[in-house]
């Protein structure tokens, strides 16, 4: 954290300050080891096995915060019988469609119940008449004792029991001691007087089991009752401004801004299958259609009718993944014409750059918006295919452009940062030559578009004729009005013009207009709230006047758990929302995130509907039931409990169970894409991880034409342990070649005491610590990393696994001959070695573009 | 006008550069070009003319009390600056009063009066000051005093995520770092200690306007750990040399007396 | 840069004068050093912006004068930064005013060695030229088994997670109009 | 100045000038090379391992110290300053006699030109002649430099009145001279002691000893080239060889080495510097043993002087020198100092 988030870490040393404990958990020693109070170099790719021991710590010593987790978790739910753990099936939950090659989630479910997740997979419970779903969520059967063998509490408890001191011990190569000194820190301060916090970046992410990694810290805040409380929770520390931004408002193929789902073809047949599937019966997402309404509504203006459907037929529909990796491995296949990059660097940042390339070269056009040529941008003629002579330039018809961008300073505009806060920037100074803002880039691309099918009669362009477009421009040169874009986001009233201050404001009958929900009275009143700058000095400790938080300016999330049942406080320390008895209503230092005048002793009736069926202990509010969960009934693709599996790459066998690997994780099998064996393979003996350093951002597209920075870091280089240095003759200072199956890449070495080798069961496993930063143009050049890294996912979000997988290193510079930058296996391709898969799941479908995933209709196209 | 300085504490120092890079945009100084040194994350390697604040990276097989890793290892960062001396051995060497006391007590170059006699180069006992070759001038950290002109704080210490660099009146900084040592002792950090913060401290230099807490041996840090203006013993070269004056001058009368006797 | 030369302003006499004979202090000084003031004293305004690198959002002060950049340091009133920003965020004003920022559309033509400029109206009209061919050679109106599609898989895009938030919206609303399904983030990278 | 600053931004801060304003206090530091000498640096590393030893004696070897930047003429200066001094006391030490009539305005032109070159070569390391001007700003008694340029100054312009005086100079003048002579030879000592390179630190009180001894040497020296008459010649034998004899003795005194100051003493048998002041010692002692042949010779006499000015000239640039070789050396620095605390306490 201090190495990627700096500013975010003064908090952290100011709670260290007042006497907190830091516990740093990371393969390398980083600035954050150096001020941690304790520092655990933990095996990349083992963290489940980690948390799942910590889990086990706190139930097994009974540490779990009692109240807490009855009432406001779903540990008391009994689950269906039907359902088979990891522990009756050797790393397999109940399930496994073999013809589907993907889970069926049935048998996860609560006992005779069907609830929908708050996010997720939603397509994955069958669609039944909503109020059948209602009345019986109402009627959810539970066990408050937390003693019957099939409620979640137990499950939870049979499922975490092999994950002891000892496992930890060989998986994550951290001897008991350590493990124990972390786990009673954590312990003692949770609970009513104290609250931990848990703080995480793309280290957790980038896994074939990324979500489940996050899914065993929930479980572990839920239990120690960390959620929803302030000094609690679960932070995901975002490496981009507006990457939080990116996912409420999301360029994401899976998704429509407020995490609604894009519609899917063989399910949301029309806008009446659509909100069925997507609705749930009880809780906030029974709210469901008056966010979509909205939004057809916001999109297609007078257009929008209740008797066309609100235009939901303008909606392109998807069918199965078309995700980032998939969409480039298609392109390498020739499906893909042409490609908008703006503000990303693809051919350093992402997996196989080499594979990504290909993808480029494959396209008719590219367009890239950018301060200054990028890889992506200049892929045909910098990139190590060309330099070797493999490629030649005058071959690639790839017709290119690059668009100057303005930069943050020449336009205006809100960024989402991490903590879901909107802050507006304004416009210093006017963009210089033909640099403009990508809104300046889109909406005049619109108008274009606009006009060239001004004149087309064939259906198929409706959706851009009746597309409301409409925003004011100022200047000479024709920006486009961002305020404006954020009132639409914010919402108004279509009949009298007047802005929505709240979501709860939102209709279903086409009169409320809201281009996303969740930011609903972001623009109150005409006022642009992320603009407020209330100086933090002015103001309580919350700043609740700085800038504007979604949804309803909440600045803690799920806060009513904050309090305890009656709706008091767990303790004083600790105060933050709580229920007043006079005003008959929520209220502390933020906004309730609860039904504001709803009294703890509210039980709902079991025939309540909607947000009705929340009882006045149900602080998880966007769940059905209203609890948190410390079990997935529904809504993941790999299972409804945190399972340890190795990486695709691994050093070891699964030491927990026979299944290696995440069974539902997404593989592409294809020859520009080799993997490694999946354990023990001597040709690649290295764990290696990638990762960011302070004086550098991302693929460098912001820092490597910078000389302040590029003077701190000024070119590629690895981190090893003087183990490894000596094990493979690497010198300081000099110069190491590091190579995969997919590519081969030189760097300086530094040799440091803060990577280390761990012993596990006999064997010495070293990792190679990779900066990911560097590549061919900029002012600090050096080869990159991602030449290394495979396509391999993790199945509920396709995020690819760049934080473990096994390499080879050898002393000296990398040897020119060597050609695979072009995408051609290394090495040659070695089929044999150890399975990864139990032999029901081996027989995976493989989809277009060699992917294989268990992953709802992936297969279609195929 | 109140002696201000920085105090910069160690002990939460995460090594980021912040001050590094915001020193270099306020006095929009240029960077020292590209390369890798192989010293831990330290690739500027030591205050420059054009580097006027530094993080140095040590990298130690030692425990740091009150830390628990899994094998002996800590990594003392620190941000080192120019000490801003009560008894400069710049300011009183330079001839041409280029560097000068000023009213908040620290020591500055005035740019335009530097005639690059390269003297502050070799009496400065910290190694702070230099001639850049291609400029002619001397340079060094300038506590921002176009900021503190207007009250402003300096560049370094306003960015400074963790306030491991503080700006202050030199008397209430002092205070801090009693107290944050008081602190440290008390939760077992035993090597911290307070480097050249008042006289005692440091007779040398009389104490530092730009003082540290440090958690191992100054010189792991590359700071010396006595040093001294070298004006202090200064009168016994004085001495010597009016003796050897004297001598030429015997030597010059005698020399010629001698020839003169000679001929008698 | 000192005016002209004036016996009255020569230190040496200075000192004697102020009975300074150490001549270390204020007698010492020049001109311009008695004038100094900060650098961002005469900047015509000061814009509230936030850091573009990560996402803890530090709240910057942007300094502008003859509508160029003067500074950008930390802003004292965030709740979040008080003032504080990382040497990324630190070194703002050379990722805005920095000589690598490319001013002209730049264009490579199919299997072209080098980069040519265009004008932006004519790059413009250009990348909408290919957005409708490319759209109208794959549109997809239904699947095999029916199923309603509307849809086109021949151009997907890529945002960086640095994109505003109405930038975010306006790009989705376009290309999913356009029948575009492959658009993606950084925020799944 | 904008000129000189847009140049100067393109190298190490890659400022748009169109997009940005450079004022910065730095913004006036120019530079030519975007690269400082990293050489000095890049074979470190592969010498050093970035693994640290049990307890930390430096940080990774890295100097201290700064290095002394002056360039050759500074030196020059040095030998120069000194047979002005030199010449100036012999003149003023001179009878109005005829028969030193020669010697007399010798001395004085050797005075004269010394002390207006010496200034020169000092220019030439500053770069620009207006730059010593500065030097003449204040007066800072704590500062050997600024009490020199001073006392050079008012030699300076003695010298060239008793030079243009000749004989009828006043006798103040001649004094007057003479005394800034002494000055001028021998406040360079003390400059170079009142530093914090810990060789010239660590022999503060001989350097003043040795330049002064060194000067009445060069002085001899020089002199020994110029035609002169037997009774000159005898005044600057003998005023020579009690220079040469001090010199000589200086130079033994300065390769002391205790354990209290051994790696400071650092430099005088290894490197550039040692070589240098190896040849001193040669020429030094080479010229003495001339001088004590007996046989009348000028060639003889000649080459004396011609030793004697070599080695006065290698002496100062190896001070210089070994002065750089301490500096490079973090321990001289360290070591001293750890001592001298452990012996306080």
């Amino acid at each position: 954290m201090a190495e990627c988030h700096p500013v975010g870490f003064r908090w952290v040393m100011e709670a260290k300050r007042r006497g907190a404990t830091i516990i740093h958990i990371d393969p390398r020693f980083t600035r954050t080891s150096a001020v941690a109070d304790i520092h655990v170099p933990i095996r990349a790719g083992s963290d489940i096995a980690f948390l799942g021991a910590l889990v086990n710590y706190i139930i097994s010593n009974d540490l779990w915060f009692k109240d807490y987790v009855v009432n406001y978790t779903n540990a008391a739910a009994l689950i269906s019988k039907d359902f088979q753990d990891t522990e009756d099936l050797d790393g397999l939950f109940s399930g496994w469609d073999v013809e589907k090659g993907q889970y069926d989630p049935a048998s996860w479910q609560y006992e005779g119940v069907e609830v929908s997740p708050a996010a997720g997979h939603r397509e994955m419970f069958s669609g039944e008449p909503r109020a059948e779903r209602g009345a019986i969520i109402a009627a959810e059967k539970h066990d408050y004792t937390l003693t019957d063998p099939k409620c979640v509490f137990q499950i939870l408890k049979r499922h975490f029991s092999r994950y002891t001191a000892e496992v930890v011990e060989d998986a994550c190569g951290i001897s008991k001691a350590l493990f124990e000194k972390v786990a009673r820190a954590l312990c003692d301060n949770s609970g009513r007087e104290r609250t931990s916090a848990i703080c995480y970046a793309v280290g957790w992410t980038q896994h074939t089991v990324g979500v489940q990694y996050i899914r065993t810290a929930a479980i572990i805040q839920l239990l120690l009752g960390n959620i929803g409380r302030p000094g609690g929770g679960i932070m995901a520390l975002r490496g981009h401004a507006s990457i939080q931004g990116s996912t409420d408002i999301p360029t994401l193929y899976n998704m429509l801004p407020g995490y609604l789902p894009m519609p899917k073809a063989s399910y949301d047949t029309d806008l009446q299958k659509y909100i069925e599937f997507n609705e749930s019966a009880s809780g906030w997402w029974s709210e469901f259609p008056k966010y979509m309404v909205s939004l057809l509504k916001a999109w297609y203006g007078p257009a929008a009718t209740a008797e066309n459907q609100w235009c939901y037929d303008y909606l392109p529909h998807i069918t199965g993944d078309h995700s980032h990796m998939v969409t480039v491995a298609a392109m390498a296949d020739g499906f893909v014409q042409g490609y908008f990059v703006m503000g990303e660097n693809p051919a350093v940042g992402s997996m196989n750059t080499a594979l990504q390339r290909k993808g480029l070269r494959q396209l008719k056009w590219l367009v890239v918006n950018d301060f200054a040529p990028t890889e992506t941008a200049e892929f045909w003629r910098k990139a190590p295919e060309i330099a070797s002579g493999e490629i030649k330039t005058t071959d690639i018809a790839t017709e290119v452009f690059f668009f100057p961008c303005a930069a943050h300073t020449e336009k205006e505009g809100t960024f989402t940062n991490t903590q879901r806060l909107l802050q507006w920037r304004h416009k210093a100074v006017e963009p210089p030559g033909d640099c403009r803002s990508d809104l300046h880039f889109i909406w005049h691309l619109g108008r274009r578009l606009k006009e060239l099918y001004r004149d087309s009669t064939d259906s198929k362009d409706r959706a851009i004729r009746d597309l409301t477009w409409d925003y004011g421009s100022k200047g000479a040169i024709e920006e486009p009005e961002a305020e404006q874009v954020l009132a639409e986001i914010n919402g108004y009233d279509s009949s009298e013009q007047k802005y929505i201050s709240g979501y709860k404001e939102l209709k279903s009958d086409g009169t409320t207009i809201c281009g996303c929900w969740i930011y609903c009275g972001c623009y109150k009143d005409g006022v642009n709230q992320p603009a407020r700058r209330k100086p933090a000095s002015e103001q309580n400790w919350v700043a609740p006047e700085w800038g504007w938080a979604w949804p309803d300016n909440r600045r803690l999330l799920y806060n009513r758990a904050s309090a305890d049942l009656e709706g008091k406080p767990w303790s004083e320390r600790k105060k933050y929302i709580w229920w007043d008895e006079e005003q008959k209503k929520w209220t502390g230092y933020d906004t309730p995130d609860f039904i504001v005048n709803r009294p703890p002793d509210y039980r709902p009736s079991p025939d309540a509907k909607g947000i009705d069926t929340l009882s006045g202990i149900d602080p998880f509010i966007m769940q059905a039931e209203g609890k948190g969960w410390l079990y997935d009934p529904s809504g993941l693709l790999d299972g409804p409990l945190p399972t340890h599996y190795e990486p695709e790459e691994s050093v070891l066998k699964n030491p927990l169970y026979g299944q290696q690997c995440n069974p539902a994780r997404m593989e592409w099998v294809r020859r520009d894409n080799p993997y490694h064996k999946a354990w023990g393979d001597s040709r690649y003996p290295f764990i290696a991880t990638t990762y960011r350093l302070t004086e550098h951002h991302t693929a460098g597209g912001m820092s490597r034409w910078l000389p302040w920075l590029c003077e701190l870091q000024p070119e590629m280089f690895i981190e090893v342990s003087p183990e490894l240095a000596e094990l493979r003759g690497l010198k300081n200072g000099g110069w190491a070649t590091i190579s995969t199956m997919r590519g081969e890449i030189e760097a300086r070495v530094l040799v440091t005491e803060r990577m280390q080798p761990y012993v596990q069961n006999g064997t010495t496993l070293h990792t190679v610590g990779i900066p990911y930063h560097w590549s061919y143009v900029g002012r600090s050049r050096g080869n990159a990393a991602n030449e290394l890294t495979a396509f391999i996912a993790d199945p509920n979000v396709s995020i690819e696994e760049s934080k473990a997988f096994s390499v080879q290193v050898i002393a000296g510079r990398k040897r020119s001959d060597r050609r695979a930058a072009a995408g051609g296996p290394l090495n040659e391709s070695d089929s044999g070695g150890p399975e990864r898969d139990h032999p029901p799941v081996q027989e995976k479908p493989g989809g277009k573009h060699g992917l294989k995933a268990g992953k709802t209709e992936l297969t279609e196209e195929a | 006008m109140t002696a201000t300085g920085f105090f910069t504490d160690t002990s939460v120092c995460i090594g980021c550069k912040a001050c590094e890079v915001a020193c270099k945009q306020w006095n929009q100084l240029p960077a020292d070009g590209n390369f890798f040194s192989g010293r831990s994350y330290d690739n500027t390697i030591h205050l420059e003319a054009t580097t006027w604040r530094h993080v140095a990276f040590v990298e130690r097989s030692l425990q740091l009390s009150g830390q628990i890793t899994a094998r002996p290892f800590s990594w003392l960062l620190m941000s080192d600056v120019c000490k801003h001396c009560k008894r400069a051995g710049c300011l009183e060497a330079c001839p041409t009063g280029a560097i000068v006391r000023t009213e908040f007590e620290s020591v500055y170059v005035q740019p335009d009066v530097c005639n690059g006699c390269g003297y502050c180069v070799v009496c400065c006992p910290f190694g702070v000051i230099n001639r850049r070759e291609d400029d002619g001038r001397a340079w060094k950290c300038t506590l921002c005093y176009d900021r503190q002109k207007t009250g402003g704080e300096p560049a370094c210490a306003k960015a400074c995520p963790t306030d491991s660099i503080t700006f202050g009146k030199l008397d209430e900084l002092r205070e801090i770092a009693r107290k944050r040592l008081e602190l440290l002792h008390s939760r077992g950090v035993h090597e911290a200690y307070l480097y050249g913060m008042t006289d005692d401290d440091q007779p040398g230099t009389g104490g530092l306007h730009a003082f540290f807490l440090l958690l191992d041996r100054p010189e792991a840090y590359n700071l010396p750990p006595e040093p001294a203006v070298p004006t202090k013993g200064v009168g016994a070269s004085w001495g010597t040399m009016g003796v050897a004056a004297a001598g030429m001058l015997v030597a010059a009368v005698a020399a010629v007396r001698s020839v003169e006797g000679g001929k008698k | 840069m000192s005016k002209k030369w004036s016996l009255r302003k020569w230190p040496a006499l200075r000192q004697i004068a102020e009975r300074d004979p150490a001549g270390l202090g204020e007698s010492a000084m020049s001109e311009r050093t008695r004038a100094l003031k900060p650098r961002t004293a005469d900047a015509d305004r000061v814009v509230d912006s936030v850091c573009p690198y990560c996402g803890v959002g530090c709240g910057q002060k942007v300094y502008v004068k003859d509508g160029k950049i003067m500074d950008i340091e930390g802003d004292y009133d965030s709740p979040i930064s008080l003032g504080a920003l990382c040497p990324k965020g630190s070194a703002s004003s050379q990722l805005v005013a920095g000589t690598h920022r490319v001013k002209k559309v730049l264009y490579r033509r199919p299997y072209g060695t080098k980069w040519e400029e265009l004008p932006l109206q004519k790059a413009m009209e250009m990348v909408a030229d290919r957005v409708k061919k490319t759209r109208d050679e794959t549109w997809e109106e239904q699947n095999k088994n029916g199923h309603l599609l509307r849809r086109t898989l021949g151009i997907a895009h890529l945002g960086g997670a640095t994109l505003d938030n109405e930038e975010n919206y306006l790009i989705k609303k376009l290309f999913c109009s356009l029948g575009m399904v492959q658009v993606e983030n950084q925020a799944r990278i | 100045m904008s000129q000189a600053l847009t140049s100067g931004l393109k190298i190490g801060r890659e400022m748009d000038p169109d997009l940005a304003m450079l004022t910065g206090e730095g913004a006036q530091q120019r530079v030519k090379q975007a690269e400082p000498d990293a050489g000095s640096i890049v074979p470190l590393w592969q010498r050093i391992s970035s693994r640290p030893a049990e307890s930390l004696p430096d940080y990774y070897r890295l100097p201290l110290l700064k290095e002394p930047v002056w360039i050759w003429s500074v030196p020059a200066y040095f030998y120069l300053g000194g047979v002005a001094g030199g010449c100036a006391v012999l003149a003023a030490a001179l009878p109005g006699k005829r028969r030193f009539d020669a010697l007399a305005s010798w001395c004085r032109l050797l005075a004269c030109a010394g002390v207006t070159v010496g200034p020169a070569l000092l220019t030439w390391d500053l770069g620009k002649m207006t730059r010593f001007l500065n030097m003449l700003r204040v007066f800072r008694p704590s500062s050997p430099m600024s009490v020199g340029s001073w006392s050079l100054a008012g030699t300076g312009m003695l010298a060239t009145l008793s030079l243009l005086l000749g004989k009828k100079a006043p006798s103040s003048v001649r004094y007057g001279t003479a005394l800034g002579g002494v000055m001028v030879a021998g406040y360079t000592g003390v400059l170079l002691g009142n530093t914090a390179n810990p060789l010239w630190l660590e022999k503060r009180r001989l350097l003043p000893p040795l330049f002064i001894s060194s000067a009445i040497a060069s002085t001899a020296g020089a002199l020994e080239l110029l035609p002169l008459n037997l009774h000159e010649e005898k005044v600057v034998q003998r005023f020579g060889m009690v220079g040469k004899v001090g010199e000589a003795a200086a130079m033994v005194a300065m390769e002391r080495r205790t354990p209290a100051n051994k790696e400071a003493v650092y430099g005088f048998e290894k490197g550039r510097g040692g070589l240098l002041w190896n040849a001193a010692k040669v020429a030094l002692v080479a010229g003495v043993v001339l001088d004590l042949i007996p046989a009348k010779s000028s060639t003889r006499r000649k080459a004396s002087g011609l030793l004697t000015t070599l080695g006065a000239i290698c002496l100062r640039y190896a001070l210089l020198e070994t002065g750089k070789d301490a500096a490079r050396e973090p321990q001289a620095v360290i070591g001293p100092q750890r001592r001298r605390m452990q012996g306080g306490e």
